[in-house]
C-alpha cells in the first residue's frame, strides 16, 4: 500500500530531489551549462517514465492520507496533466539547449529553479487544497520571477521580472482573500469537501462562495492572461528569455488550467452558472482586445505574446461550454492545450534557435526572404503558423474544431462564430510571416548570424513539427501509432477520473 | 459587544485589504507597493484567524501562519528586486521599470 | 486493407511532391514527374469513366475510420456530377502542364501544382463533410504558394487578400459543418458527419437552418465568386501567374459549383428550393455586371476574369433552375467553360510571355505571326460566346431552357444577355488578334510543339461535345435527375 | 474592556494603514505598517491566537519588516530619486471611493453568513493545539512552504549577487 502510494508520488519526488540536487551541485565550478542542462533532461525525462506507468489507467487515490490527509489527490486527470507539464518542460530544456550556450550566462541556479518550476506545477495539478494550490502556484511563480530575471545585464529582464512579481503578489492576495471567503462560508478548504458543504447549501445565500470564487477565477484569469488582465502578457513575455517565455506560455498555462478545471468541475459545479454571463464578456473581450494587440505587432516574438491572449479566448471558450456539452465536449479543452501547447511551444522553440545570437532583432521585417536562406526552418516555422491559425492538416485545427464543435453543442454557437472570426483574423498576422519568408527575395543583413541547422535544438523542433502535423492527420488507419483518437481517448478517461468519488 | 462577533474584525480586515489594494493601484513608489502587498496578506491573515476563531478550527490559525511563510518567500525576492532595480535605475518610481512597452524590442 | 483508385487519385500527387521536395532533382526532372503523375491520373480516371454505371449512385466508394470519437471518417466515393469534373480535372491539367512546359522553370511551381491536384481531387471525392472541409482548405495552400511566388505586381497583398477572404468563407461553412454534426448527434446521439447521414436530421428549426445555408452559401459564393463576393477576383487574376490563374478559374471555380450541387441540394432541399429565385436573379445579375465590366476592361486578363466571372454567374443561374435543362446546362457550361477559359487563360499567358504586354490596345495582328495560335484562340472563344457547333452554344441553350422553364422573364432575359455578351468577345477577337496595328508584335511567336500538343485535345473536346453532346450527358443525367427528386419531393411535401 | 481593546486595536491598524499608503516618505511608511502589524499581533490575541501573536511581532514586525527598513536605509534613497507623486492625493481619495461598492458587497455577503459560533476550547490557539495541526492535518502544505523558502533563498541569492558576466 505504502510502496503504491509513493509510486504515485513517484514523479514529484523526482523532479524536487532533482531540483535540490541541482542547487547543492550550483557551486560547484567544474560542471559546465552542458552538465546542469544534461541532468535537469535525465531527471526529468525519468519523472515521466514513472509518470507514464499510470498513464492511460482510471483511479484515483490520496496517497498517503493518514500523513497528508486529503490535501493531494493523484488520479488519471492529474497523471494526464503531470505528463503535458513534463513533456513542456522536456521539451523546453532541449530547445533551450542552444540559446543557453549562446548566451552563457545561463547556468547553475537556473536549472535548479527550472526544476522547482516544474515541481510547483505539478503540485499544482495534484492539489487538493486551496492553500496547498496556492502554495504550488507561488512556487511555480517564484522561480518564474528569477528565472525571467535571471539575466541581469538587461534592463527589459528585470523589469519584466518586477511587473510579473507585483501583478503577480496582487493576484495572488486575490486569491488568498477568495480562499478565506471560501473558508468563511464552508467551512473547510479541501476541495472534496468544498462541494458536499456547498451542496448542504443549496437553497440559502451563497453570495459569500460565489464573490471568494470569482477571486480565485481573478487569479486564474491573470495567470492565463484573459481580458481585464491581460496587459502583462506582452511586456513580459516580451521581457522574458525565449526559452522560459515558451515554458510560461505553453506549460504554465497547461498547469493552471488543470487545477481550475478541478475546483470548477467538480467542486463548484453547484453554483458554476452564475459566471456563465461574466465568461461570455470575458471571452468576447480576450477575442477582439488579443487580436487587436497581435494585429499591431512589429516584433514576432510579442505577436506570439498578443496571440497567446487570443488562444486564451479560445481555451475560454471551452471552458464555458464543457458543462453543458456532453461528455465528448469535455475533451476538447484537454486536446486543445496540448495543441496550443505544441505549436506554441515550437513557434518559440524555433525563433529562440534563431534569435539566440543577442544582436538579432526578431520582427516580421527580419524574415523576409528568410525560406530562400533556410528553407527547413521556414518550413517548420509555416507549420507552427499555420497550425496556431487552425489550418487543416495540423493539430490547431483538430484542436478548434474540438472547440467550437463543443461550443455549439452547450448551445454558444454566437461564441463559436465570434471565435470563428478571431481566427480569420488571426490568418492575417500569421500568414503574414509565411508571405515575408517566401514570397520576397532573400536579403542577408549584415551582422546576423543565423545558426545553421544542427545539434539536439532542431531536432526537437523538427520533432514537435512533425508531431504537429501527425497531430493533424495522423490516425491507426495509417500506421498503428497513437494520433488523435488516443489523445482524445485518454483525455476523456483522465476527465472521468475526476468524478470518482 | 463588538469584540465577541465575527463581524468586526471582517470589517477590519476588509478595510485593510482595500487600503492595500488602493496602495497598489495609486502609488508609484515600489517600496510602498510592496508594503501595500504586505498588508493585504495581513488582512487576509486576520479574516483567516478570526474565522479559524469562530468556526473553532485551528485550520484558520494554520492557514494564517502559512501566509506569513509566503509573505516571507516573496519578500525576499521581492527586496532583492527592488536592490536590482534600483541599482540600475537609481529611482524608485515604478513607471520607470515599465519602459518595455515603449522601446523596441529586442 | 487495400487502397481504392479514388484514394490514389487524391495521395499519388501528394506523395510524388512530397518525394520531389526532399530530393534534389532539377527543375526539369520534377516537371517531367509532375506530368507522368497528371498522364497516370487520367488514365485511372478514364477506368473510372468507363467502369462507371448509369446510376444515381454513388460508386467506388471507400471508408476508413479517422477520428473515431467523433464519427469523423474518411470516405470516398463519386458519382455523375463529380465523374464529370474528375474528367474535365484529369485532361485540363496534362494540357496545362504542356502549355506551361518551358516557361515555369521553378521546382516549387510543379510541386505546388502537384499539391493542389492532391487537394482538389480529395475535395471531389469527399463524402464526409469532415473532410470536405478539410481538403477545402489545404487545397489553399499551394494557391497561395504560386500566388505568392510567381505571381506579378502586388502579389503578396493579393495572396493575403484571397487567403483571408476565401478562409473566412470557408470557416462559416465550418460552423454550419459543426452545427450540422452536433445537430445529428443530438438527434441520434451518435457523431457522424457523413453526407449520408446528415441529410437525414429534422430537428434544425427553419431560421437556424436559413443561418446554415447562408453558411455554406458564402463559402461557395466566395470561391465562384458571385456577384457581391468578387472583391478579391481582378487583383488576384492579374497578379497571378498563368498557372495559377488557370487552376483558380478553370477548376477552384468550379469546384465551388459543384460543392454547391453536391451538398446543398440533399442538405436543404427545401431552402435551396426556396431561394432559388433569388440565386438565379443575383446569377443573371452576374452574367450582365460582370459582362459590362468586362468590356471596360483594357487589360486582356482582367477581360477574361470578367467574363469568366459572368459566365460563372450564368452557371449558377442554372444550377437554380431547378429543373434537369438547367443543371444540365450547368454541369455542361461548367465543362465547356472550364477548357475554353482555361485554354484561353494559357493563351493568354503565352502571349504574355511572348510581348510582355497585357492591354488590349498593345495588341493586334498577331494572326499573321502566328497562326496557330490564333486558331486555337479563335476555338476557344467561340466555345465561350457559344457559337453553334461548340460546346458552349449546347450548355448556354440548356441554360436558357432551363430558366425559361423556371420563369420565362428570366428566361427571355438570360438569352438576352448572353448574346449581348457574345459581342464583345468578338471585338476581343478582332482588336487584339485580327486587325493590323502599328504596334511592334515581331517578338510574338507562334505556338511550340508541346503547347499545340496541350491544347489539341482541348480543341477537339469542344467540338466534339459540341456536335454529339449527348456522349456526356448520358452519363450525368441519372446523377442530376436524383438531386431533382431530391428537391422536388421536399417541394410536393 | 474587549470592546475598547478591540476598537483601539482597530483604530491603530487603520490608522497605521492609511499612513502607510499616504506618507511620501518609505521610511515613515514602514513604519506605519509596523504599527499595524502590532495592532493586528493584538487583534490576534483578543481573537485568543495566542500563538500567531507572538509569530506576528516576532516575525513579521520583528524580523520581514526591520529587514525592510534596514533596506530602505541602506539604499539611503534621496529626495530625488523618489517617484513625484503630485496627485497621489486625489487617487487615493478617488480609489477609496469606488472601492466602497466592493467592500460593501463583500460585507453584505458576510453579514448574510450563517454564523456558528462555537464555545472555545481551554487552550484554543495555543501553541500545541496549533503545532498538533500543523503537524497532523496540514503537513504536506508546511513542508512544501520549506520548499517555497528554499526557491526564494535561491532567487535572492541569484538576484542580489553581482554579475561576473
Amino acid at each position: 500500500m505504502l510502496w503504491t502510494h509513493l509510486g504515485y508520488l513517484l514523479p514529484l519526488i523526482i523532479v524536487a530531489s532533482g531540483a535540490v540536487l541541482l542547487m547543492l551541485l550550483s557551486p560547484v565550478e567544474r560542471f559546465s551549462m552542458e552538465r546542469f542542462s544534461l541532468f535537469t533532461f535525465v531527471i526529468l525525462l525519468l519523472a515521466l517514465g514513472v509518470d507514464i506507468v499510470y498513464f492511460g489507467k482510471l483511479f484515483t487515490a490520496f496517497p498517503m492520507e493518514g500523513l497528508f490527509s486529503k490535501m493531494l489527490i493523484v488520479d488519471s486527470y492529474s497523471v494526464y496533466f503531470d505528463a503535458l507539464i513534463l513533456s513542456g518542460a522536456l521539451v523546453t530544456s532541449l530547445i533551450g539547449t542552444h540559446y543557453f550556450q549562446i548566451k552563457r550566462h545561463f547556468k547553475k541556479e537556473f536549472f535548479s529553479l527550472f526544476l522547482f518550476s516544474v515541481f510547483g506545477m505539478m503540485l499544482l495539478v495534484h492539489a487538493n487544497e486551496l492553500l496547498t494550490a496556492f502554495i504550488a502556484l507561488e512556487i511555480a511563480s517564484l522561480s518564474l520571477y528569477v528565472m525571467i530575471g535571471f539575466q541581469k545585464i538587461h534592463d527589459k529582464r528585470v523589469e519584466a521580472s518586477y511587473q510579473y512579481l507585483v501583478l503577480g503578489s496582487i493576484s495572488g492576495t486575490f486569491f488568498l482573500l477568495g480562499s478565506a471567503l471560501i473558508y468563511a462560508g464552508l467551512g473547510t478548504t479541501i476541495l472534496g469537501d468544498l462541494g458536499k458543504a456547498l451542496d448542504g447549501l443549496m437553497g440559502k445565500d451563497v453570495s459569500l462562495i460565489v464573490i471568494g470564487a470569482t477571486f480565485i477565477l481573478v487569479t486564474f484569469l491573470f495567470k492565463i492572461s484573459a481580458f481585464p488582465f491581460q496587459n502583462w502578457t506582452i511586456d513580459v513575455y516580451d521581457g522574458s528569455p525565449l526559452p522560459v517565455t515558451a515554458f510560461m506560455a505553453a506549460t504554465f498555462k497547461v498547469a493552471i488550467f488543470g487545477f481550475i478545471l478541478r475546483l470548477m468541475l467538480i467542486d463548484l459545479d453547484p453554483i458554476r452558472d452564475i459566471w456563465d454571463t461574466l465568461f461570455v464578456v470575458v471571452i468576447l473581450a480576450t477575442l477582439l482586445y488579443g487580436t487587436f494587440l497581435a494585429i499591431i505587432q512589429e516584433s514576432l516574438k510579442r505577436m506570439l505574446a498578443a496571440s497567446s491572449i487570443v488562444h486564451t479566448g479560445y481555451l475560454l471558450i471551452a471552458f464555458v461550454s464543457i458543462g453543458y456539452a456532453g461528455e465528448s465536449a469535455s475533451s476538447s479543452i484537454i486536446f486543445y492545450l496540448v495543441a496550443y501547447f505544441l505549436s506554441a511551444m515550437g513557434a518559440f522553440g524555433l525563433i529562440s534557435y534563431i534569435a539566440a545570437d543577442e544582436h538579432v532583432r526578431v520582427t516580421y521585417e527580419d524574415f523576409r526572404g528568410f525560406a530562400h536562406v533556410h528553407p527547413y526552418m521556414a518550413a517548420m516555422l509555416s507549420v507552427f503558423m499555420l497550425s496556431l491559425a487552425g489550418i487543416p492538416s495540423t493539430i490547431g485545427f483538430v484542436g478548434k474544431f474540438y472547440i467550437f464543435t463543443g461550443a455549439i453543442e452547450a448551445g454558444y454557437t454566437f461564441l463559436a462564430v465570434c471565435g470563428i472570426i478571431a481566427t480569420f483574423i488571426s490568418i492575417y498576422y500569421y500568414f503574414k510571416l509565411i508571405a515575408l519568408m517566401y514570397f520576397y527575395p532573400a536579403c542577408e543583413k549584415e551582422g546576423t548570424m543565423i545558426p545553421t541547422l544542427s545539434g539536439i535544438t532542431p531536432i526537437t523542433i523538427g520533432v514537435i513539427a512533425i508531431a504537429v502535423i501527425w497531430g493533424g492527420i495522423g490516425n491507426t488507419f495509417i500506421a498503428y501509432f497513437p494520433g488523435v483518437d488516443f489523445l482524445i481517448d485518454t483525455a476523456r478517461l483522465s476527465y472521468m477520473s475526476l468524478f470518482i468519488k | 459587544m463588538i469584540a465577541n462577533t465575527l463581524f468586526g474584525y471582517i470589517v477590519i480586515a476588509m478595510v485593510l485589504f482595500s487600503i492595500g489594494l488602493l496602495g497598489v493601484i495609486s502609488r508609484k513608489n515600489i517600496f510602498v507597493i510592496y508594503m501595500s502587498i504586505e498588508l493585504m496578506l495581513n488582512a487576509v491573515n486576520l479574516l483567516f484567524v478570526a474565522l479559524g476563531t469562530y468556526h473553532n478550527d485551528m485550520g484558520g490559525h494554520v492557514m494564517a501562519m502559512l501566509v506569513i511563510a509566503i509573505a516571507a518567500a516573496e519578500a525576499g525576492v521581492f527586496l532583492s528586486l527592488i536592490i536590482v532595480l534600483y541599482r540600475r535605475k537609481k529611482s524608485l518610481d515604478s513607471d520607470m521599470f515599465r519602459t518595455l512597452s515603449q522601446k523596441e524590442a529586442v | 486493407m487495400s487502397i481504392g483508385i479514388l484514394s490514389i487519385i487524391i495521395f499519388l500527387p501528394m506523395v510524388v511532391a512530397l518525394a520531389l521536395m526532399v530530393a534534389p532533382f532539377s527543375s526539369r526532372i520534377t516537371r517531367n514527374a509532375a506530368f507522368g503523375v497528371s498522364l497516370t491520373i487520367f488514365a485511372l480516371a478514364l477506368y473510372i469513366y468507363t467502369h462507371f454505371e448509369l446510376t444515381g449512385t454513388i460508386q467506388f466508394k471507400e471508408f476508413y475510420p479517422w477520428i473515431k470519437s467523433y464519427g469523423i471518417s474518411y470516405s470516398l466515393g463519386i458519382d455523375g456530377f463529380s465523374l464529370i469534373i474528375l474528367m474535365l480535372i484529369a485532361t485540363l491539367i496534362p494540357s496545362a502542364y504542356l502549355l506551361l512546359w518551358n516557361n515555369a522553370r521553378s521546382k516549387s511551381y510543379w510541386i505546388s501544382m502537384l499539391f493542389i491536384q492532391s487537394g482538389i481531387s480529395g475535395t471531389l471525392f469527399s463524402l464526409d463533410l469532415f473532410l470536405f472541409y478539410f481538403f477545402w482548405e489545404a487545397m489553399l495552400l499551394p494557391v497561395f504558394m504560386i500566388i505568392g511566388l510567381f505571381g506579378s505586381g502586388n502579389r503578396v497583398f493579393s495572396t493575403l487578400k484571397i487567403t483571408i477572404y476565401t478562409i473566412m468563407g470557408s470557416l462559416f461553412m465550418f460552423v454550419s459543418i459543426l452545427y450540422l454534426g452536433v445537430a445529428h448527434y443530438y438527434e441520434f446521439g451518435v457523431w457522424s458527419f457523413a453526407l449520408s447521414d446528415l441529410v437525414n436530421i429534422t430537428t434544425i428549426a427553419r431560421e437556424q437552418k436559413i443561418f446554415l445555408f447562408f453558411g455554406f452559401m458564402l463559402a461557395f459564393a466566395i470561391k465562384i465568386p458571385l456577384f457581391p463576393f468578387h472583391s478579391w477576383l481582378l487583383q488576384t487574376y492579374s497578379n497571378s501567374p498563368t498557372g495559377g490563374v488557370f487552376l483558380l478559374s478553370s477548376i477552384m471555380a468550379k469546384l465551388g459549383v459543384y460543392a454547391l450541387v453536391r451538398f446543398m441540394i440533399p442538405l436543404f432541399p427545401d431552402l435551396f428550393a426556396q431561394f432559388s429565385i433569388y440565386f438565379v436573379a443575383l446569377g443573371i445579375f452576374g452574367l450582365v455586371y460582370f459582362g459590362i465590366a468586362a468590356i471596360c476592361q483594357m487589360n486582356i486578363k482582367k477581360m477574361f476574369a470578367y467574363s469568366s466571372a459572368s459566365h460563372l454567374g450564368f452557371i449558377t443561374a442554372g444550377v437554380f433552375a431547378l429543373n434537369v435543362q438547367g443543371m444540365m446546362g450547368s454541369a455542361f457550361l461548367i465543362v465547356a467553360h472550364a477548357i475554353a477559359t482555361g485554354g484561353l487563360f494559357l493563351l493568354v499567358g503565352v502571349m504574355e510571355r511572348h510581348l510582355g504586354i497585357r492591354s488590349l490596345s498593345g495588341l493586334g495582328g498577331i494572326a499573321t505571326k502566328a497562326p496557330w495560335f490564333t486558331l486555337f484562340f479563335a476555338i476557344m472563344l467561340f466555345c465561350t460566346v457559344g457559337i453553334p457547333g461548340t460546346n458552349g452554344f449546347v450548355a448556354e441553350l440548356l441554360i436558357v431552357l432551363g430558366i425559361f422553364h423556371y420563369n420565362p422573364y428570366l428566361g427571355v432575359l438570360s438569352a438576352l444577355t448572353v448574346l449581348v455578351a457574345a459581342s464583345y468577345m468578338f471585338w476581343v477577337f478582332q482588336k487584339a488578334v485580327l486587325v493590323k496595328s502599328d504596334n511592334d508584335v515581331s517578338n510574338m511567336k507562334d505556338l511550340s510543339l508541346y503547347e499545340i500538343l496541350g491544347l489539341l485535345p482541348l480543341a477537339v473536346l469542344i467540338i466534339a461535345m459540341g456536335v454529339y453532346p449527348d456522349l456526356f450527358l448520358y452519363k450525368i443525367e441519372p446523377t442530376l435527375q436524383h438531386y431533382l427528386i431530391d428537391i422536388l419531393h421536399v417541394g410536393v411535401k | 474592556m474587549m470592546d475598547i481593546l478591540f476598537l483601539l486595536l482597530g483604530s491603530f491598524a487603520i490608522l497605521g494603514a492609511v499612513g502607510m499608503v499616504s506618507f511620501h516618505q518609505p521610511v515613515h511608511s514602514a513604519l506605519s505598517l509596523i504599527l499595524t502589524i502590532i495592532a493586528l499581533a493584538g487583534l490576534f490575541a483578543l481573537l485568543s491566537a495566542s500563538f500567531l501573536f507572538m509569530v506576528q511581532i516576532i516575525i513579521y514586525a520583528g524580523a520581514i519588516l526591520t529587514l525592510f527598513i534596514f533596506i530602505i536605509m541602506f539604499l539611503n534613497v534621496k529626495e530625488a530619486n523618489l517617484p513625484k507623486e503630485p496627485t497621489k492625493n486625489i487617487t487615493l481619495f478617488l480609489g477609496s471611493l469606488a472601492l466602497l461598492p466592493f467592500n460593501f458587497l463583500i460585507l453584505r455577503a458576510f453579514y448574510q453568513m450563517p454564523l456558528h459560533v462555537k464555545v472555545l476550547e481551554q487552550d484554543f490557539g495555543k501553541i500545541k493545539p496549533l503545532g498538533m495541526e500543523l503537524f497532523t492535518q496540514w503537513l504536506l502544505p508546511f513542508e512544501l512552504i520549506s520548499i517555497l523558502l528554499l526557491v526564494a533563498l535561491i532567487g535572492a541569492v541569484v538576484l542580489g549577487r553581482k554579475d561576473e558576466v
